[in-house]
């Protein structure tokens, strides 16, 4: 077990700069996951700790020590790959035994370990298959049980569950946590995906464009995101963002319409640097009601358990009920108490009071 | 790479079902498939009947008989000299066959081994990035864009003993370096291997770039990552990827090195005295020189089956027809 | 990944041991085709890399001109040869890539003839001059020798083994799914061939032809057995350079020998990009 | 030592290419004169060039060889029996011979033939070393792409047993060639019988005389200071060697006394060449000859006169080149152009390309002189052997359209007149076969006076070599083993066994009845001339 801090790291491709003074720390046992739109610099963040990519700038300290020119075979990270990086023409044990084979261990070592490992992972019924043609997620704990058995203080995942059909990513995810918990290594976890971020994940890091927006657990960067790209990237759907212009004790929408704010929201809304602010509610945090934001329905999307209102101008709410609502007719939504976010238009920063 | 996942669950393959459900139908349908499957493979059947097996059952009849163009007889009426297994016997006591034999299995195995090594290493330092890579690819392959024959003509001057070869050694090592690499038996055949190396290694380089760019490159850093060196990656990861295309590479290699001929003939004519006459070179001075047809359709015949064998074991490495993965 | 600077120096000569060692004869024969006679078999001090007195004669002379003194006239120039060549490996390849793809194509697809992988690398490996014999006695009753289709046969056919297998590899290689989605369609067998199967198929097509080509441009033997005269190859060709008063007509054969090189150097630039992956012969399939 | 045997070299090959300047050069005396006109022959003269002074004594009468020849072919055409072409296979180097006119204001042979006859001669170049294979070739498949084969005489024998040449006999009984006439063949029937026939008939028509000839140089040996050092080294006076010994120890005197400056001899040792020597050495070890096969078909080579002869053959390369077993005639002419040999064994236009003021590159002009064969002393004579190697004779082909017009040509060709003509040309190698040529004032002026006198007795102790079924074969089995000896990697003891077992191996398949049919007629064509032990 071993905490990472990534300092002032940046990464330069030529001219293109995939991170910009990353500065990140994860700490002992921690599962964090970096979430981002694909080329947001994740998967670079991740090389970068791995030792598969060298920073342009900055360092990388495992604890206390700096790994920064570390080759990465002496990181002992423990790395899974998007597609497993299975050795397809080995079998299950020989997957297993690879890391204390190449490391010099006595037969009988690797043997007891590997054993070991299986059990622990549930493959000790398959040891001898060839690992071509395994299901995903034997392949999944094969990978992860590949790397665990070198005992690595790092585990790294890049989106191990891309490839896998969505009915079985639950089970995957589930399986993931289990063994993060029993492992309790520090674990990176880099996905697209915020269901798994949010599921999984003690912290998330927010990417996006070679920067990293925001880090917290789970809750924290769903009802505090940092900033516009935080609040529409995180949720499903995302945050409703109306930008408007501040007037007085409420904010003129440009869409048209007025929302009045409380005293603590006047306030913070005047930490703007300009007039311009954009207002913001999660679609599950309104109501129907008198005040709040009237728009024409463009459809509505009833999925059993919830209904999804698709208004005018990019707006959603989410209500745990059915609601009588036509298509074309406006509705007004007024947003929870509490629920209004505040970003300042110019930086994209959440304003807070 | 990616298909090997979800390949076991039926559900997550729609194409399986189809493909099954198509190929049902059509077999079904009167076998229309097979039809034109026959039709297919008809031209090459034909061409292989045509110039393969009525030449092999020629070259068996005459084996088994004592003609020759010296005989005055048209080669039908080849049977009155019938001749039975003699000109089998022959070959198996004739010393110069064996040792023919044996230089080109001894080329097969100094040439072939470095070609494959100078191929992999050329095709390793490949994998990698860096300035002019595209320009020295495109040299690497010249050589065998020159024809042999003229290659030879070229080897044959470059490696006179007052040649460029002995001049450049020369000035390298700053003393008067003579060494006479045709006319030393040792060296001849070094001279000649040196050429077929020259030309041949790209094609090795080649076959062997595309095997290594083929190996997936998360397997090679998990490896990495699990502690394994360069040379344990290749020995685990890269060498058993890349097998298949190893045991082709150098299969076609031995079966060409039986055929080399242009390059060598024009260098050494198979000499100083028979130092570099390998199985062609033999099997034309033996067919223009001393004609005697039959013997070389026995010794060939003989070659033949030999090589089959080879090619035999060569083939029970690649893919089988059909099964995938 | 990183690489440590005495990896960029090991790099470094190696690549250019493998240069040096790759153009030492090319370079040989670009300086050979330029030299005039007196510098073909110079030595010591007039050996020189570069040509002293550079000249276009060698290509002159193998054209018909009388460009010294000391050799007479060519009475037969170089064009027919180029010509025969450039006929005879075209349309052998031609002939071998047509009947290897689509015998390829009926194995991999139908399980058609499956004698064909071992009979044709049987014929590969046929030693060619043991086999030279009945072939020879078969072309002349068949009134072949000397003609360029007789010789385009023989081609076709000793290079349809190179042929099948890369073209058979390609096609166990190829995803069956997309020429079943045109079948369900509705398209015919044949019409998924030529319209779904051969367009996606171009890269390996090329690659393979290229491979093919060469070899039969680079033949020799074949050529002078089965040749006389009218449809003698450019290799045939360079071996009668030579004179009775100078002995081999180095500096011509050089010049023969560039121009040679140039059919399959345009080739193998024109289909550059497909040539590494065109030669995998399906053995990469994990 | 390595340094100065390495310019020498380049010195050779440096002149290696002027050699061939210096063979172009028309030698002086012959002027441009008329433009050839058949109107302007000489009296009584049928046919032949015109045009150049001189060019009468290359016309012909009606009643010559040449003569009955183009009448036969124009009475042929006029019957309209003739061919209209005659395809000749003549290798790629030497097709200038016939298709360049010489001298200035000549015909070429070719036009003169088409102009006289009316019959298109059409020449197929084969690459040279490939004549026998094409014609076997052209042979076995029943090709028909030739009428007449040109190949090395001593593989008439093969093309006979082929059935596949024509059987000349009839023709030469019709059509007189007079090949023994006075003026006719150096040794009159026997060498007719040596170059033109096989097993008692005529297969083939004799187009050059390549006869070795022993060569030296007048200034070494004519001078008191070599004498000398000569004298002290071995306790003989510098002569000519007469013997194979002496040879051997004057030209190892000569390399050792000048450094390796100057090569005792050169004579040629590559594969495919080199045996020519150790045939003198070999057939001089009986008298009045040593046979390499009995009458009866035995092998006699693997004995210890085969031993000796290879025996003395390999260890005579101490005097050799270093480079000795890849030298060509290119590098032996160059060589002794050069003035780097003192002795060499060659063809018989040696004189004629280097003892020739025209070639500026020659430092031996008026230097050379010649000499018969060395020998040895056995049984109270001397007997001394060249060899008859090579030399490109003529077939007609069972395939051609009409082998009467093609032998016709033949005999035209190959009379007296006009093959003195084509000798004459310097453009190709045909060497002087008949006395006609010897005393042609043309050829004597160009070969010079000493050389013909001594090509003359070289021809009359001229060997033939194995011209049997199998020659090919025969001798290339005899190349290796003794290259393989010169190499070192075989004892001459081994290299006789290993070749008589080849032997017996190649006549077995050939067939050892008509095998010991064609030695014994190969045999009786050896020459018994002896010569008194010189005092």
């Amino acid at each position: 077990m071993t905490s990472i801090h990534l300092s002032q790291i940046v990464k330069r491709f030529g001219d293109f700069t995939a991170l910009q003074e990353m500065d990140l720390r994860i700490h002992d046992g921690e599962f964090i996951a970096l979430l981002g739109p694909s080329g947001c610099g994740k998967s670079t963040t991740m090389n970068i700790i791995a030792g598969m990519e060298d920073p342009s700038e900055g360092r990388v300290m495992f604890g206390d020590r700096d790994v920064t020119a570390l080759p990465m075979q002496k990181r002992g990270v423990g790395f899974v790959f998007q597609n497993y990086a299975i050795f397809t023409h080995m079998t299950v044990r020989e997957n297993l035994a690879y890391g204390p084979r190449m490391h010099g261990a006595p037969r009988a070592e690797i043997e007891r370990r590997v054993v070991e490992m299986a059990d622990f992972l549930d493959l000790g019924a398959i040891l001898d298959r060839p690992s071509a043609g395994l299901s995903v997620n034997i392949l999944q704990r094969l990978a992860i049980g590949r790397s665990a058995i070198m005992e690595p203080a790092i585990f790294l995942l890049d989106e191990p569950l891309s490839n896998v059909d969505a009915a079985f990513r639950a089970v995957m995810r589930r399986e993931l946590k289990s063994l993060q918990q029993r492992f309790e290594q520090t674990m990176v976890y880099v996905t697209h995906d915020q269901l798994e971020a949010m599921t999984m994940a003690d912290r998330i890091a927010v990417m996006d464009h070679g920067v990293l927006q925001q880090v917290g657990t789970p809750l924290e960067v769903y009802n505090a995101p940092a900033n516009l790209f935080v609040a529409q990237f995180l949720g499903a759907p995302g945050m409703n963002l109306l930008p408007g212009m501040l007037d007085g004790d409420g904010i003129v929408l440009e869409g048209g319409g007025r929302i009045a704010l409380d005293d603590r929201e006047v306030r913070t809304a005047r930490r703007a640097t300009g007039r311009d602010v954009v207002y913001g509610f999660r679609p599950e945090e309104a109501r129907m009601g008198e005040d709040g934001v009237t728009r024409p329905v463009s459809f509505v999307e009833r999925i059993g358990a919830r209904t999804i209102l698709h208004m005018e101008g990019g707006i959603k709410a989410v209500f745990e009920n059915d609601v009588a609502v036509a298509e074309g007719r406006p509705v007004t939504l007024s947003p929870n108490p509490g629920a209004a976010r505040i970003f300042d238009a110019g930086t994209g920063a959440r304003l807070e009071g | 790479m990616t298909d090997t996942t979800g390949r076991t669950l039926p559900a997550a393959d729609p194409a399986a079902v189809a493909r099954t459900a198509v190929r049902d139908a059509k077999d079904a349908g009167g076998g229309t498939s097979t039809r034109l499957g026959t039709w297919l493979t008809l031209p090459a059947q034909l061409l292989i009947l045509f110039v393969a097996v009525f030449p092999l059952l020629m070259q068996l009849y005459l084996s088994f008989t004592d003609w020759t163009p010296l005989s005055g007889r048209n080669w039908t009426e080849a049977y009155t000299l019938w001749a039975g297994t003699w000109n089998y016997e022959d070959v198996f006591a004739d010393d110069r066959f064996w040792g023919a034999l044996g230089r080109t299995l001894l080329i097969v195995v100094v040439a072939v081994p470095v070609e494959f090594l100078l191929g992999l290493g050329l095709a390793t330092l490949f994998m990698d990035e860096f300035p002019g890579k595209r320009v020295l690819y495109s040299i690497m392959l010249v050589p065998m864009m020159i024809v042999p024959a003229v290659a030879g003509y070229m080897f044959y001057l470059l490696f006179q003993s007052d040649g460029p070869i002995n001049g450049l050694l020369s000035a390298i090592s700053g003393q008067d370096v003579a060494i006479r690499w045709l006319t030393d038996p040792d060296l001849a055949i070094v001279a000649v291997m040196i050429a077929d190396i020259w030309q041949w290694t790209p094609l090795m380089f080649l076959i062997l770039l595309a095997g290594l760019l083929g190996v997936p490159q998360d397997q090679l850093k998990a490896a990495t990552l699990l502690g394994a060196g360069p040379w344990q990656r290749f020995r685990t990861i890269v060498l058993p990827k890349i097998k298949t295309i190893i045991v082709i590479a150098l299969a076609i290699r031995v079966i060409e090195i039986f055929k080399i001929f242009d390059t060598l003939f024009i260098m050494t004519a198979g000499g100083p005295g028979v130092a570099t006459e390998t199985i062609s070179v033999f099997f034309y001075k033996i067919m223009t020189l001393e004609l005697a047809w039959s013997y070389v359709a026995a010794a060939g015949l003989v070659v033949l089956v030999g090589l089959s064998v080879v090619a035999g074991v060569a083939m029970a490495f690649l893919p089988k027809p059909g099964k995938r993965a | 990944m990183t690489r440590s600077p005495a990896f960029h120096v090991f790099r470094t000569a190696a690549l250019l041991l493998a240069l040096i060692f790759v153009l030492i004869p090319v370079l040989w024969m670009v300086s050979m085709a330029f030299k005039p006679i007196q510098e073909w078999s110079a030595t010591g001090d007039l050996l020189t890399w570069w040509p002293r007195d550079p000249t276009l004669d060698n290509f002159r002379y193998i054209f018909g001109e009388r460009t010294s003194e000391l050799i007479v006239a060519l009475e037969r120039t170089a064009g027919r040869p180029i010509l025969a060549s450039l006929l005879s490996s075209v349309v052998g390849t031609a002939i071998a890539m047509l009947a290897g793809t689509a015998a390829a194509y009926g194995l991999s697809r139908f399980g058609s003839g499956r004698n064909l992988p071992l009979a044709l690398i049987q014929l590969r490996l046929f030693p060619p001059l043991a086999v030279m014999i009945p072939v020879m006695v078969m072309w002349a009753y068949l009134d072949l020798i000397d003609t360029w289709w007789g010789l385009s046969l023989v081609y076709g056919i000793v290079t349809l083994p190179f042929a099948f297998w890369l073209m058979k590899t390609y096609f166990d290689d190829m995803p069956r799914e997309i020429e079943e989605a045109a079948l369900v369609e509705g398209c015919s067998r044949f019409r998924v061939l030529t319209r779904v199967t051969l367009p996606m198929m171009r890269g390996p097509l090329a690659s393979s032809a290229l491979l093919v080509f060469i070899l039969n441009w680079s033949d020799y033997l074949i050529a002078l057995m089965l040749t006389t005269r009218e449809w003698v190859t450019i290799p045939v060709y360079m071996a009668s350079l030579s004179s009775s008063m100078t002995g081999q007509l180095y500096g011509a054969k050089a010049a023969l020998g560039l121009i040679a090189a140039v059919p399959p150097v345009i080739l193998g630039i024109a289909i550059q990009k497909h040539l590494v992956r065109g030669l995998t012969f399906g053995a990469l399939k994990q | 030592m390595i340094r100065r045997i390495r310019s020498t070299r380049r010195q050779f090959l440096r002149q290696s290419s002027v050699l061939g300047a210096g063979a172009l050069l028309a030698p002086q005396f012959i002027r441009p004169g008329r433009a050839w006109a058949q109107d302007a022959l000489r009296d009584g003269a049928i046919g032949g060039p015109t045009g150049f002074d001189g060019a009468e004594a290359y016309q012909y009468g009606a009643d010559t060889p040449e003569g009955r020849a183009i009448e036969a072919l124009k009475a042929m055409v006029g019957e309209g029996n003739a061919p209209s072409s005659i395809r000749l296979a003549l290798s790629e180097g030497s097709i200038g011979q016939l298709t360049a006119p010489f001298p200035e204001g000549a015909p070429s042979i070719k036009d003169l033939f088409e102009a006289e006859s009316g019959i298109t001669l059409d020449i197929i170049g084969v690459p040279s070393g490939q004549e026998f294979t094409k014609a076997i070739q052209d042979i076995s498949t029943n090709g028909g792409t030739y009428d007449v084969y040109t190949v090395d005489y001593n593989r008439l024998g093969d093309l006979a047993e082929t059935g596949g040449i024509v059987n000349l006999n009839d023709f030469v009984a019709a059509h007189r060639p007079e090949w023994d006439a006075p003026n006719g063949y150096v040794g009159g029937e026997q060498g007719v019988s040596l170059l033109n026939k096989y097993r008692g008939d005529f297969y083939g028509i004799s187009l050059d005389g390549d006869f070795l000839t022993w060569v030296y140089r007048t200034d070494l040996f004519e001078d008191d200071a070599m004498d000398t050092a000569h004298q002290e080294a071995t306790g003989r006076a510098l002569t000519l060697p007469r013997t194979y010994a002496e040879l051997d120890e004057t030209a190892q005197f000569f390399t050792q006394h000048t450094d390796g400056r100057i090569y005792g001899c050169t004579d040629l040792r590559n594969q495919g060449w080199g045996y020519i020597n150790w045939y003198g050495r070999y057939t001089t070890m009986g008298n009045p000859n040593r046979f390499l096969f009995a009458d009866d078909g035995s092998i006699l080579i693997n004995s210890d006169a085969g031993v000796q002869a290879t025996q003395e053959y390999v260890d005579s390369l101490s005097y050799h080149a270093p480079d000795a077993i890849s030298w060509s005639w290119p590098e032996q002419y160059g060589s002794m152009a050069a003035g780097t040999s003192a002795m060499t064994c060659a063809w018989s236009n040696m004189p004629k390309f280097l003892d020739n003021p025209g070639n500026e590159g020659s430092q031996v002009v008026g230097k050379l002189g010649s000499w018969a064969p060395p020998g040895r002393v056995v049984d109270g004579d001397l007997v001394s052997r060249s060899l008859l190697w090579f030399s490109l004779a003529a077939a007609v082909s069972e395939q051609a359209e009409n082998p009467e017009a093609c032998y016709l040509f033949l005999q035209w060709l190959g009379g007296p007149q006009i093959s003195a003509w084509m000798v004459a040309n310097p453009a190709g190698y045909f060497d002087p076969w008949q006395n006609a040529h010897l005393d042609d004032p043309l050829v004597r002026q160009t070969y010079h006076d000493y050389h013909v006198e001594t090509i003359r007795r070289s021809i009359e102790r001229a060997v033939p070599s194995i011209n049997y079924p199998g020659a090919t074969a025969f001798h290339n089995a005899l190349d290796e083993n003794l290259v393989a000896a010169l190499t070192g990697d075989q004892t001459a003891a081994e290299a006789m066994q290993r070749t008589e077992r080849e032997w017996q191996r190649i006549a077995r398949r050939i067939g050892e009845d008509k095998l010991q049919e064609a030695i014994a007629f190969n045999n009786g064509a050896w020459p018994t001339i002896t010569d008194p032990v010189p005092s």
